[in-house]
């Protein structure tokens, strides 16, 4: 392969394997911004991706697959939003059992899928685009769920920072009472906020089974649900920064896998200590500005609301 | 009186690779013996204080006969043999024997032989990606067995080996395979439980070859051949010698000759010529007409290692760590 | 008709001893008629569940063994996340722990010397703190967010383990394998039960907790660490700075999940493996707070998270459940757990639609 | 529509919280272009009937008319709809965001934010109360805050507007104005809701006043034919006792003394201390005035030790340099504070008050051997506390949140004065707090002072400095005027000097003092 033919394809391995951190960790985001911390993500993860996988198999269609993983995630957001939210228990706590629920049941369900194939996503290439040399399967020859990953980001960064909305979901999130006060319904906008994290993970879960592997395997997601959630931390909850942040830890992922393949005498453990490394010495560089954190961060994560009214 | 049968698994069984396999083992002796039988197993069971418990726990409630399936149980196995003088154990992969304890293994490293006869011959670039789990020995043989193989076709090819640090994550073998074939390679082979890497084999449009599985349904395409891991007939024949008070405590390590290991159907777009070469080495090896570590064998830094004439012994097997020539790269120590 | 929460005045004494049982309660119902469902006698399988697990001695003192490393770092935990440390590396700082005291243990093999023990629990409690300094360096010299910090450290640990296992540290008559050597009786835990595996590091970890509560309820330091939690500016205001505070708590942490690490692998392990824990440094965090941070109940809450990993495992064995059904089982308890702890501080309160459009 | 059917009418409201009839019966009328003082004790149930009205609390019965006809408040945007806007007593706000977006979030049908930009400008500047609309409320003082809230409600052009404690954050020039903006509404038609514990504001601006005590409504009096002390007893329902001044008891001694602190502020937006120095002799009471904003938190940070500094000797307290010290070795000297801000700084809101008589007293009385916390003899102090400042509470086991503001407030005053310190510092010290509490915290303080200590107090309550300090000093842009006797002071023009004015010609400034 020619060096510019090995970039664009390291940068497409960078691509699929950042993707689903991308949905899961923007989904996250968007909760977690409302105020709610929910560890379940990878659980959530699992069972979109069983769901997505099942459903594609049977009915033939990718799409009601993927929609289904949304629907199917996000019914799991929502069983954690009326334990935290109605129920008002402790969110860290039953995100936590959110996810040994998540593996649970996404194995059950997925029993009876083990060892059977599934195409993959079509790729989309923009007519023309994609033709241009190095630009054009970079950017415009993907499946539709990379494409969706990265519209999801600008799309959430343009609901929190443009719409009247994405204001009071910040709102809810920096203060709960205040929002509450002046008639905001924090409980609901926490409810969506979570549902669309939930089916945010369902569609990450989803591009692991019908994209990146298109495959069911218990477990398939590997931890990538830890990793999304520290990725939240990580873009000190910006939007862009969550995409940079994906991309990042992916690209760190797959050069320590090509530092290998050319033979770098480093130990291959070690290598594979690089991604978290860096992502800690990048949040070091990051965070010393603490008035960008602290305008960012959501004040009220993780504490438990409950009007008196 | 019904026989109760018990078997550890490291990973779940909706892995598709190791303890998958273990299960449908587990599945043909229910079918063979019908009723006279009754298994359980305990799935995804951590080799550190778990085992132990688990594996006493299947001793203490009436189980006669139990598989313990990694390596990591070694001695807990061991421990729990002591315990229960009257229950058989069978420890996959491992070392220790006792009375009641027997250990058992494949010799998977005779299938990776094949596989890199076959690769030698469809490689174009020379280069074979190998994507690696852990540096055990288990996973060294392999590397060297096909390595070994590979070259005696093709006395230029190289195999260059990413470790990925963990034995199943669809996405990250994938990656590696994904990286291998950036490299240069054409062939990928892996020590991983997943398809991942063969469905990067596929969409690539490179070779590729199933672990523990006939994984072609993953990759119709790509897939020349798998190393299937069968225990099926093993299991079958310990449960019935338990049955029938033929049970003793041995080793076996059994190849192609007794079906541990088998290779998959052979991919149609391979040259007769070659599969004909792979089922002529399958049978040599079945026989003992040829061994895969017959020397000379030269090690990375060209010393040969075992002379002409010599072929390297179990012990040296079970324990190996370093690499042949034609391996890239370090062994991770 | 609809579900309302009233606060009460003051949390409900009763209640937080009622609650459990109602969750329990909740569980058995539910566990019963899921059991029914999928056509096992309910009774039989909630016996198989939660009762035959511990009804022989032997399963009793494995349910210690297996509350035991939960117990303890969970205590450790409390103390972080009472005054708002989000310490949730906790596995990570049990691994150093394991590696400490079992680079100890192999250094030493072949010595029969009664100082071999203590000096693993030290370096253990040594290598756990070193894991939970790093986030609290880097917390109060960069704010760096403590939470990403010691959840990346954790696969950091778990891979210099895995490195020190697959190589220097294996077993030199182990044939290459990834494992350390079986550590002699110099490095082990006395066992407290002969015929079990219940060692001394349980009775150590009842010990910790019971000067956990002492320490948490009755000194200063309790005291600072519950108002740093509650009111940080309280806290700067009464003198008890911050940083301090970060400190302790992943240091305390940090070291108590280090000494479970040395008592699993001194305990029932007794070697190095590639990997130690089955995640129990996660796990502690459900027990930490499902315990509310109070060490009589993180040592209940380790109890009844320890049972149902041992109940998952006597009902796949037999009733062959697959072991998702199991953690389906388990993540049901866990939510009744938690929601029930509601009515501690809240009435339910049931309001006709009627009553509720007036207002 | 005729003046006599009332624009906002609350017929028979009951609301319980658990434990406590918060309203009970309460019956209020507003008029049209009314300004209608709520007055009461705290607790006494203002807040949540105002809460009610802007539908933030649902009453459990009662009926609520809107100019005559019934209507359904349940939630803040029915009332805005209906014409309602609120100030809140404690503020609503949102510190991670904009002045603006701040804003935008409690209108309904917010305009654009750059269209909604000017108009704050603009309605700022019309009603002389100056907003920043860019910057993030975490870097806006107590003032500025309470400016975003007035502004928010302005924007919506109410026809009744209910203001919770507005002024307990103005300068009187500030509250003036302000006075000047609700007349002027008032004269458009516009009713308005007033509920203060400063009974001269009510009587310079209000037309009628209800007064309720113990969740209801006990009075209806026109204030202007009243005095502030027929108030305040109409309030309490009982004769108040006004502080007894004594004699200043000012010995030679300096306890307390500050000199040339320089202190640049950390960040663009706080406010940088100059060339500050001070003496406080022992017995005697020096004020400070200033407007929050004006460099008082930046001087208490430093004063308190919560913000140490890095020379030693810009703060000595009892003869001992201690401007390296933090706030808990500085207690050591015999140094005590009451701060500001009472829950969350001063106290721990969901800790019992024996916790909270540790939080600062565990020092001064031995309340800690060898790191073990001597429970009963804090619950003993605590006691003490409660019993000698007459804080009503059901025991020292309740949380200090579950208090009111101004029995919580003699609590933490209390406290500090139960350690009988060499050096108090109090900061706002009756913010919020009724009448007869203000007077006996006042009473107390200057009780201490008669036993020798040096007490410096930070308020922006002229009334307070001027009524209860030997010398007075004021504050302003991180600069502090030197103390005169208070013999030499005025209010109008330490009012000018507080917000950092020159003695100018002075608008012709009333209130009974
Ligand atoms: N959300 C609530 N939950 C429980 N009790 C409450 C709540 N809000 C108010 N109360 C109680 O209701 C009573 C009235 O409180 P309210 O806030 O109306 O008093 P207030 O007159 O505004 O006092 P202040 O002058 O101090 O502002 C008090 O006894 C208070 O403790
Ligand atoms: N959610 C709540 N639960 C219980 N009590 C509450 C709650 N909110 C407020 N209170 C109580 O209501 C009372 C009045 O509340 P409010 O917020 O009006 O304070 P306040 O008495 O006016 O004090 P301040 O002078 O500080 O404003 C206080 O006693 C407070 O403890
Ligand atoms: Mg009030
Ligand atoms: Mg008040």
């Amino acid at each position: 392969m020619s060096d510019i033919g090995i970039f664009v394809s390291v940068v497409l391995t960078v691509i699929s394997a950042a993707t689903p951190l991308l949905f899961a960790a923007t989904g996250e985001l968007v909760a977690e911004k409302s105020g709610v911390l929910n560890l379940g993500v990878e659980g959530m993860m699992l069972v979109g991706a069983v769901t997505g996988f099942a459903v594609t198999t049977v009915s033939g269609s990718a799409t009601l697959g993927i929609v289904c993983a949304a629907l199917a995630a996000g019914g799991m957001a929502l069983l954690f939003g009326f334990i935290t939210l109605t129920l008002l228990a402790n969110q860290v706590a039953t995100g936590l059992a959110l996810t040994l629920f998540g593996v649970g049941l996404s194995s059950v369900v997925g029993q009876s899928f083990v060892g059977t194939p599934v195409d993959a996503l079509p790729k989309l290439a923009v007519p023309g685009l994609a033709a241009i040399p190095v630009l054009g399967p970079i950017l415009f020859e993907h499946d539709a769920l990379i494409y969706l990953s990265v519209i999801m980001v600008a799309a959430v960064a343009w609901f929190l920072y443009r719409t009247r909305a994405g204001l009071v979901l910040r709102a809810v999130g920096d203060s709960h009472e205040a929002a509450h006060a002046i008639g905001h319904p924090v409980i609901r906008v926490r409810y969506l906020a979570v549902l669309f994290g939930g089916a945010m993970a369902g569609l990450g879960g989803a591009f692991l089974s019908l994209s990146y592997t298109p495959m069911w395997g218990e477990n398939m997601t590997a931890g990538r649900g830890w990793i999304a959630l520290a990725l939240v931390v990580f873009a000190t909850w910006r939007p862009a920064r969550v995409l940079l942040g994906a991309y990042l830890f992916g690209g760190v992922t797959i050069l320590q896998l090509h530092a290998q393949g050319v033979g770098i005498e480093i130990p291959s453990q070690v290598l594979s200590m690089l991604p978290y490394l860096v992502t800690i010495l990048v949040l070091v560089l990051i965070s010393r500005d603490q008035a960008k954190v602290r305008l960012n961060a959501p004040a009220c994560i993780g504490k438990v609301f409950h009007p008196s009214t | 009186e019904e026989l109760k049968v018990g078997f550890v698994y490291v990973g779940p069984i909706g892995d598709h690779g190791w303890t998958y396999r273990h299960d449908i083992g587990r599945q043909a002796i229910e079918k063979a013996l019908g009723d006279k039988v009754k298994t359980s197993y305990v799935e995804s069971v951590a080799e550190g204080q778990d085992a132990e418990r688990v594996i006493r726990q299947l001793a203490s409630s009436g189980h006669k006969l139990i598989f313990t399936t990694s390596f990591g149980y070694m001695n807990p196995t061991m421990k729990v043999a002591k315990r229960f003088p009257n229950v058989h154990f069978e420890h996959a992969t491992g070392y220790k024997r006792d009375k009641n304890l027997s250990t058992y293994m494949a010799r998977f490293y005779e299938g990776r032989y094949v596989a890199g006869r076959i690769a030698g011959a469809m490689t174009k670039s020379g280069t074979i990606g190998y994507i690696a789990s852990f540096p055990i020995p288990e996973v060294v043989r392999g590397i060297n067995a096909f390595t070994l193989a590979l070259r005696s076709v093709n006395p230029t090819a190289t195999v260059k080996v990413v470790w990925v640090n963990t034995w199943y994550d669809p996405g990250k073998e994938g990656d590696a395979a994904k990286a291998l074939i950036d490299q240069g390679a054409d062939v990928i082979l892996q020590h991983t439980d997943s398809p991942g890497p063969l469905q990067v084999a596929e969409a690539r449009g490179v070779w590729g070859f199933g672990q523990a599985s006939d994984m072609r349904a993953f990759a119709p395409k790509a897939q020349l051949s798998a190393i299937i891991d069968n225990w099926d007939g093993y299991y079958v024949a310990r449960a019935k010698a338990t049955m029938d008070g033929t049970w003793d405590s041995r080793d076996t390590w059994g190849g192609f000759n007794t079906g541990m290991v088998e290779m998959a159907p052979y991919n149609e777009r391979i040259p007769a010529e070659i599969v004909a070469d792979a089922k002529a080495t399958v049978a040599a090896i079945s026989a003992g007409t040829l061994h895969p570590f017959q020397g000379p064998i030269k090690n990375q830094d060209g010393e040969v290692v075992v002379p002409a004439g010599k072929a390297l012994d179990d012990g040296a097997l079970l324990g190996m760590d370093w690499y042949v020539e034609g391996v890239q790269g370090k062994l991770p120590k | 008709m609809l579900l309302r929460l009233e606060s009460r005045r003051a949390p409900s004494v009763l209640l937080t001893w009622l609650t459990p049982v109602m969750a329990i309660a909740a569980t058995l119902v539910t566990g019963a008629i899921i059991f029914a469902a999928m056509g096992h006698a309910p009774g039989q399988a909630l016996y198989t569940f939660f009762i035959l697990p511990i009804n022989s001695g032997y399963g009793f003192t494995e349910l210690l063994v297996k509350a035991t490393p939960l117990a303890l770092i969970a205590l450790g935990l409390a103390i972080g996340f009472r005054s708002s440390v989000w310490n949730i590396g906790a596995e990570g700082q049990l691994t150093l722990g394991a590696v400490f005291g079992g680079g100890v243990a192999i250094f030493t093999h072949g010595s029969e010397s009664i100082f071999i023990l203590p000096l693993m629990m030290l370096a253990g409690v040594v290598g756990g703190m070193l894991w939970g300094a790093i986030p609290a360096y880097l917390k109060t010299r960069f704010n760096a967010n403590e939470i990403l910090v010691s959840l990346m450290l954790t696969y950091v640990a778990t891979l210099a383990l895995s490195a020190l296992v697959h190589g220097p540290w294996k077993d030199p008559g182990g044939y290459n394998f990834p494992e350390s050597v079986l550590f002699g009786d110099a490095a082990l835990l006395p066992i407290l039960v002969e015929g079990t595996r219940l060692h001394l590091g349980s009775l150590i970890a009842l010990l910790l907790l019971v000067a956990g509560w002492f320490v948490l309820a009755r000194t200063l330091l309790g005291f600072q660490v519950r108002v740093v939690g509650m009111a940080p500016m309280a806290a700067s205001y009464a003198g008890f700075q911050q940083k301090r505070m970060v400190w302790i708590a992943l240091l305390v942490s940090g070291a108590l999940a280090g000494l479970a690490g040395v008592f699993e692998i001194a305990g029932p392990i007794g070697q190095l493996l590639p990997v130690v824990s089955p995640g129990y440094g996660f796990t502690a965090i459900i027990v930490a707070f499902l315990g509310r941070l109070h060490p009589l109940g993180i040592l209940i809450a380790a109890l009844i998270l320890a049972l149902s990993y041992l109940g998952g495992e006597t009902a796949q064995i037999e009733m062959r459940l697959p072991q998702g059904i199991t953690g389906v089982f388990q993540g049901m308890i866990l939510f009744y757990l938690l929601a029930s702890d509601v009515l501690i501080r809240y009435r339910l309160r049931l309001l006709a639609p009627a009553a509720e459009s007036r207002s | 529509m005729t003046e006599t059917v009332p624009l906002l009418s609350m017929r028979a409201i009951c609301k319980r919280f658990p434990g406590v009839l918060a309203n009970s019966n309460v019956n209020l009328d507003v008029m049209h272009g009314s300004i209608h003082a709520l007055l009461g004790e705290n607790g006494a149930g203002k807040s949540t009937l105002v809460k009610i009205i802007y539908g933030v609390l649902h009453p459990d019965s009662g009926e609520m008319r809107w100019q005559g006809s019934p209507a359904r408040v349940s939630s803040p945007s029915d009332a805005r709809k209906l014409g309602v806007g609120m100030v809140f007593q404690h503020f609503s706000l949102f510190e991670a965001l904009t002045v603006t977006e701040n804003i935008a979030l409690g209108l309904d049908a917010a305009p654009d934010l750059q269209a909604l930009r000017t108009r704050i400008v603009q309605v700022a500047e019309d009603y002389g109360l100056p907003l920043d609309p860019d910057r993030h409320v975490y870097t806006l003082s107590v003032g500025e805050r309470q400016r975003i809230e007035i502004v928010r409600c302005l924007l919506q052009k109410p026809s009744l507007l209910i203001m919770d404690e507005p002024t307990s954050v103005l300068t009187p020039q500030e509250a003036e104005k302000l006075f000047a903006t609700l007349r002027r509404l008032a004269g458009e038609g516009c009713a308005v809701l007033y509920i203060s514990h400063k009974l001269y504001e009510i009587q310079a601006l209000c037309d009628t006043a209800t007064i309720m005590r113990g969740g209801e409504v006990v009075a209806a009096c026109d204030p202007r034919n009243e005095s502030a002390h027929s108030l305040a007893e109409l309030m309490i329902g009982e004769e108040l006792k006004p502080p007894v001044r004594r004699e200043s008891a000012a010995g030679d001694t300096v306890r307390l003394s500050v000199r040339g602190l320089n202190k640049p502020s950390l960040d663009q937006f706080g406010v940088s201390l100059h060339d500050v120095s001070l003496d406080v002799m022992a017995g005697e009471i020096v004020g400070i005035a200033g407007v929050a904003g004006n460099g008082q938190s930046e001087l208490l940070d430093v004063l308190s030790g919560e913000v140490p500094q890095a020379e030693a000797d810009t703060v000595v307290v009892c003869g001992t340099p201690c401007g390296h010290m933090s706030a808990g070795e500085r207690r050591s000297l015999s140094m005590a504070y009451v701060p500001e801000e009472r829950l969350g700084h001063g106290a721990v809101p969901d800790m019992s008050l024996i916790d909270n008589l540790l939080l600062s007293g565990y020092r001064t009385h031995k309340l800690v051997r060898n790191g073990v916390v001597d429970y009963d003899g804090a619950r003993t102090q605590a006691r003490k506390v409660v019993d000698s400042f007459d804080v009503r509470t059901p025991g020292v086991e309740a949380n200090a949140g579950s208090l009111s503001g101004g029995n919580l407030q003699k609590f933490i005053v209390g406290r500090e004065v139960c350690q009988t310190p060499q050096v108090l510092i109090v900061a706002q010290p009756t913010w919020g707090v009724d009448a007869g509490a203000a007077a006996a915290i006042h009473q107390a303080l200057i009780d201490l002072a008669g036993t020798g200590t040096a007490v410096l107090m930070i308020s922006q309550d002229l009334d307070e400095i001027l009524a209860i300090s030997d010398r007075v000093a004021v504050i302003s842009a991180g600069r502090l005027s030197s103390p005169r006797p208070r013999a030499e002071a005025n209010a109008g023009e330490l009012g000018l000097l507080m917000a950092g004015k020159r003695a100018e010609p002075a608008a012709a400034h009333e209130h009974a003092s």
